[in-house]
């Protein structure tokens, strides 16, 4: 294996403001070495670090299906010194990236089930990857019932818009958008995520639930989730938190024994209540 | 000695008894020789814990800045300093404490002690009458107290309680003056000589911060070395970094160092910092007239100014 | 086991001929305190030493370390990963905690994905571990699972027989280092009076508290709010952390200045309010309690569970170190034997 | 072998000046078209007042030869104490410098008003052969 401290070049190819207040771009990136780009074989729900030279890097779900070759995405909000630096960037410039890490969502465990996606706001990045892998080609098959329920504070919030009204437009995916609050012109639902999916989440029996979004979402999703019979082992979660070498030794983002960007960022309900943590929700 | 740590006892019993605060704050017996350490009574049982001696060497002080509740604190003459300049700077509500006020010899240098005894493990240390009795397994060395103090101490001009609630023991005689020999005879040296000086020191801190931590006035929220964005120093050990750290650092506590000696006491390797902020006191003393925690209804030197002050420095064309 | 002798004063010139054909670092008195510094002769270096200020880590694990250099104005982006010393190191008269110090780095470090930097240097290093004849007051490595004078983890071991030390032989890597030297084999009796010493002064250094179960206890007192009352003195700084063998928590940083720059890993330590503190503000861990639990249950609960050792090696040096000795073997006693008893 | 070609090294300095008469002053030496070295980058800034002593390190950090900060002439601060405030503050910081070891004529301090364009010229004159005799800066600076 490679040096894994070692960032690899990258050129933004494509920056795309997401939201209204433009706080969340997803930028495009493609590999400036060909041999970068093969060594690079991802996963839905795994992460990267995205070096800002000089600036320092920031761990990040990857948004773009594997499925989809010679780019990466990745959705990213204006919060801290990287993100801002990220944000100032444009077309050209370039990035490192060292990846991917973690563990990434099991695939092989949702064969021949139902799985119900459910997101809110910036969260929503990774579970969009693993949607457009699961309906891509032949993937399909794979699968049985695919739900997806994604909300946000407004219209103006939700990213991913044309993936959104491509998925919509298919037959074999279900997909539920609501906003907390609407706008002129919106023809989802009104409500926070957790009602919505009280509402239209399928069957408990033989359905994988994913959950990513933000912490007060995530809160009230799981008991929605419970009611509806979903046990610990058959819910799981992405906690993409405080992630710094990718490779667990630099001790930052251990929960209990184990480390997030080794062991997760992926784990089921039910692992993360047996860990010794420090209040993650 | 013994008489005083019961007087202590007994003002924190009362206090604590009395309801008029929450917690004392003083110093307990620590696990190995040479060390006492803060400890924090909440109730008058625990008031036993309490001592004094020639260990007592953190600034508590360190410990009132945000605190909701009302604290008792036994507090030396360099404790009382801070507190008092916490008190101007508004950190802490003069209500909000009491002070245990405590005359003080100096404290005991347990490094210079331990370099003195070169590697024998001391077992056990007694204060005696202007000594100390040191005892190891197959030695016994009684040592001057005076020869081993501080060197914060040894130049202390304010042994006894500045600002108290209540004095506990006789007041000490001060030594007269404000002298500054060790940073007039450093001026003297030539820039090389300084910046050797300084280069070496620096080179061997480890970002450990503890002596900015131990500084009752260190209490920004956010300290400059800790802020990301924009992110002013770097984080590594590079020797620029590391030099403008202190460099920084003390300039900040330029007129507000009350030169207890806690951050150079909590330097694991023994870097001369205080060297810095005696520099700065001496200036601000000889510029400004200003000694930090001494009164409450001075203002702060770098916060006033006045239209005659020195000029000399101005380039003129 | 092969063992040799070597009298006293033939240790400074044994590490001249070393130095010839090695980078040892060994320690040296400077400041009135000791350090393992790289020694250019043989007299530098000082085994009549209690234990060095900081922990040997350094060696294998520098504070800061440039991990990679990049040049953003040349075409396609040049990353180059700096030099590294090419010469073979000993690290001479380390003692035994420190040894299982750089055992637990090397669970961390060297497990996969491995760390390419610690492991060019530590697949390079020989270990010339010295035995403690005496302790020192903040010492408690029995009370961890080591000795005095354990051998284990050391390539060649040393232990103070009077004038002279008995050289326990290994490993294949510590005999090496005697092949140019003429010692003579250790008579048995030498062997005897070294177990001797080994023995009286593990005998000397009685455990403080019983630590086998402890994972169990601790975890179940992770919620109790115990730990905000044995942490209320910490200052925070980072004393404990930074001179630990063990801890081995750190940040990655980049810095630049126009189109060069590097990327560097510099330690970092959990009782740091920054440590956890995310983009957005949150803190997983916002008191001084829950960092300081922190660093127990890692060292005592993860670490074992992790790497299969305990992640304390009694080298005593948090103890007499902490400005205001908050000591690590008092916050064990409290936990457990109070936790016992519940 | 070609000689290697030595570019002659020339100060960089950095200058903060008030923005209501250092700079103006300099605006004035400009318009005035007098004369003066170009090794200066000027920065300007509302009032000396606010120049945080961290902004003379940082450019000391990052290689720059000599800094000056210059405001209005005592009494004459728009904000009206402002650079009373930085005198003290400078006063401390020139002398705390030099403690540490840093050569004497890196930091300067003066007073331009709006109307001294040629006090200007002559101080930019004077900071830059103090600086030009120290040669290069090496003390405090960061090597990457």
């Amino acid at each position: 294996m490679k040096n894994p401290y070692f960032p690899l070049p990258v050129r933004i190819e494509n920056v795309l403001v997401e939201t209204e207040d433009k706080n969340i771009k997803t930028f495009t990136l493609s590999f400036i070495h060909k041999e970068d780009k093969e060594q690079f074989r991802y996963r839905p729900g795994q992460f990267a670090e995205l070096t800002v030279f000089g600036k320092g890097e920031a761990p990040f779900g990857m948004a773009s299906s594997p499925t989809q070759p010679g780019f990466l995405e990745f959705s990213i909000s204006k919060v801290g010194v990287v993100t801002n630096a990220l944000h100032q960037m444009s077309e050209g410039e370039i990035l490192g990236i060292r990846g991917p890490f973690g563990n990434g969502y099991p695939l092989e465990t949702f064969k021949g089930k139902n799985v119900v996606l459910i997101g809110g706001g910036f969260g929503f990045s990774t579970l969009r990857a693993l949607t457009d892998y699961m309906i891509e080609g032949t993937n399909r098959e794979e699968f049985k019932k695919i739900t997806v329920i994604y909300g946000a504070r407004r219209p103006g919030f939700l990213l991913y818009k044309s993936d959104l009204e491509t998925w919509q437009n298919r037959s074999d995916i279900q997909v539920f958008l609501t906003v907390d609050q609407d706008d002129i012109g919106w023809h989802g639902k009104v409500g926070t995520v957790s009602v919505v999916a009280r509402e239209v989440a399928p069957d408990a029996e033989n359905t994988y639930a994913l959950v990513c979004g933000p912490p007060a979402m995530i809160k009230y999703t799981l008991p929605v989730l419970k009611e509806l019979g979903f046990p610990n082992e058959r819910i799981f979660l992405s906690l993409e938190m405080r992630m710094k070498c990718g490779i667990g030794k630099c001790g930052r983002c251990n929960i209990g024994s184990k480390y997030v960007c080794q062991d997760g960022p992926v784990f089921s309900y039910a692992e993360i209540l047996n860990l010794t943590s420090d209040d993650i929700f | 000695m013994d008489a005083l740590i019961n007087r202590i006892r007994g003002i924190a019993k009362d206090l604590l008894r009395e309801g008029k605060v929450d917690v004392v704050i003083g110093f307990e017996e620590g696990t190995i020789p040479f060390h006492s350490r803060p400890c924090f009574v909440r109730s008058p049982d625990e008031a036993d814990r309490l001592i004094w001696n020639s260990f007592c060497e953190n600034n508590l002080a360190t410990y009132v800045v945000k605190r909701n509740e009302r604290m008792g604190i036994v507090a030396k003459g360099c404790d009382t300093r801070a507190l008092l300049e916490l008190i101007k700077e508004r950190q802490v509500i003069r209500d909000q404490i009491y002070i245990i006020g405590v005359p003080c010899e100096g404290m005991i240098d347990r490094v210079r002690v331990e370099a003195e005894l070169r590697n024998r493990s001391i077992q056990t240390v007694e204060v005696r009458e202007g000594t100390f009795l040191i005892m190891g397994k197959d030695f016994e060395k009684e040592l001057e107290i005076k020869e081993f103090l501080y060197p914060s101490c040894q130049v202390c001009t304010r042994k006894n309680p500045v600002i108290y609630d209540e004095l506990v023991g006789e007041e000490v005689e001060e030594s007269v003056g404000e002298t500054y020999p060790d940073i007039e005879s450093f001026e003297g040296l030539s820039d090389e000589k300084r910046w050797q000086y300084f280069s070496e020191e620096m080179s061997r801190c480890i970002r450990c911060y503890a002596c900015r931590n131990a500084c009752p006035l260190c209490y920004c929220t956010e300290c400059f070395v800790d802020a990301s964005n924009p992110q002013w120093i770097g984080k590594s050990i590079d020797e620029s970094d590391t030099a403008l750290f202190h460099i920084m650092r003390a300039f900040h506590l330029a007129g507000r160092c009350v030169e207890c000696g806690a951050c150079e006491r909590a330097c694991p390797l023994g870097i001369d910092i205080r060297k810095l902020n005696r520099k700065l006191s001496k200036d601000v003393l000889a510029l400004f007239n200003y000694k930090a925690g001494i009164s409450l209804d001075e203002v702060a030197p770098l916060a006033t100014y006045r239209p005659d002050d020195s000029e000399a420095f101005i380039l003129e064309p | 086991m092969k063992a040799k002798t070597i009298r006293k004063k033939d240790i400074s010139g044994f590490l001249d001929r070393l130095i010839q054909a090695y980078r040892v670092y060994a320690p040296v008195m400077q400041n009135g305190y000791f350090l393992f510094k790289t020694i250019k002769s043989g007299s530098e270096a000082s085994l009549n030493y209690h234990n060095t200020k900081m922990s040997p880590k350094d060696i294998l694990f520098p504070q800061s370390e440039v991990l990679f250099r990049y040049q953003l104005d040349k075409p396609g982006v040049e990353i180059d990963m700096p030099a590294q010393d090419e010469r073979n190191l000993v690290i001479f008269g380390i003692r035994p905690c420190d040894v299982r110090g750089i055992q637990a780095l090397d669970n961390v470090f060297s497990k996969n994905p491995k760390d390419p930097y610690f492991e060019e240097r530590r697949s390079k290093t020989v270990i010339v571990g010295l035995g403690c004849k005496e302790t020192h007051n903040g010492c408690f490595c029995t009370t961890v699972g080591g000795g005095p004078c354990a051998d284990d983890g050391s390539d060649l071991f040393l232990i103070d027989i009077g004038d002279e030390y008995l050289i326990r032989i290994i490993s294949d890597k510590g005999e090496v280092l005697l092949k140019e030297e003429d010692l003579p084999d250790a008579e048995t009796q030498k062997i005897t009076a070294a177990a001797e010493v080994a023995e009286k002064a593990q005998e000397a250094l009685r455990p403080c508290v019983e630590v086998q179960g402890s994972e169990d206890i601790l975890t179940q007192r992770f919620n109790d709010p115990v730990w905000d009352v044995i942490s209320e003195k910490c200052i925070g700084c980072g004393v404990c952390t930074y001179l630990c063998p063990t801890c081995h928590c750190f940040d990655i940083c980049d810095e630049a200045v126009n189109k060069e720059g590097k990327g560097i890993r510099i330690w970092d330590s959990c009782q740091y309010p920054l440590f956890t503190r995310l983009a957005s503000g949150l803190n997983p861990r916002d008191t001084v309690g829950k960092r300081m639990r922190q660093r127990i249950m890692h060292k005592f609960v993860y670490f074992p569970d992790e790497q299969g050792m305990l992640g304390c090696t009694g080298c005593g040096r948090c103890v007499i170190e902490c400005p205001v000795n908050l000591d690590i073997r008092e916050v064990l006693n409290i936990l457990l034997r109070t936790g016992a008893a519940r | 072998m070609a000689e290697p070609k030595i570019e002659k090294w020339e100060p960089k300095i950095v200058a903060f000046l008030c923005n209501w008469c250092s700079y103006a002053g300099a605006d004035l030496a400009g318009i005035s078209r007098i004369q003066y070295p170009n090794n200066v980058r000027i920065i300007r800034v509302a009032c000396s007042g606010q120049v945080n002593p961290w902004f003379i390190l940082a450019n000391i950090q990052q290689g720059i030869d000599g800094v000056l900060i210059s405001g209005c002439h005592p009494g004459e601060c728009h904000y009206l104490t402002g650079n009373y405030r930085a005198r003290r503050k400078f006063a401390l910081l020139k002398n705390f410098l030099q403690f540490v070891g840093l050569e004497e004529g890196r930091i300067h301090f003066t007073w331009v008003s709006a109307s001294e364009g040629v006090r200007f010229a002559r101080v930019i004159e004077k900071v830059t052969d103090i600086v030009r005799s120290l040669g290069p800066a090496k003390k405090l600076v960061k090597r990457i």
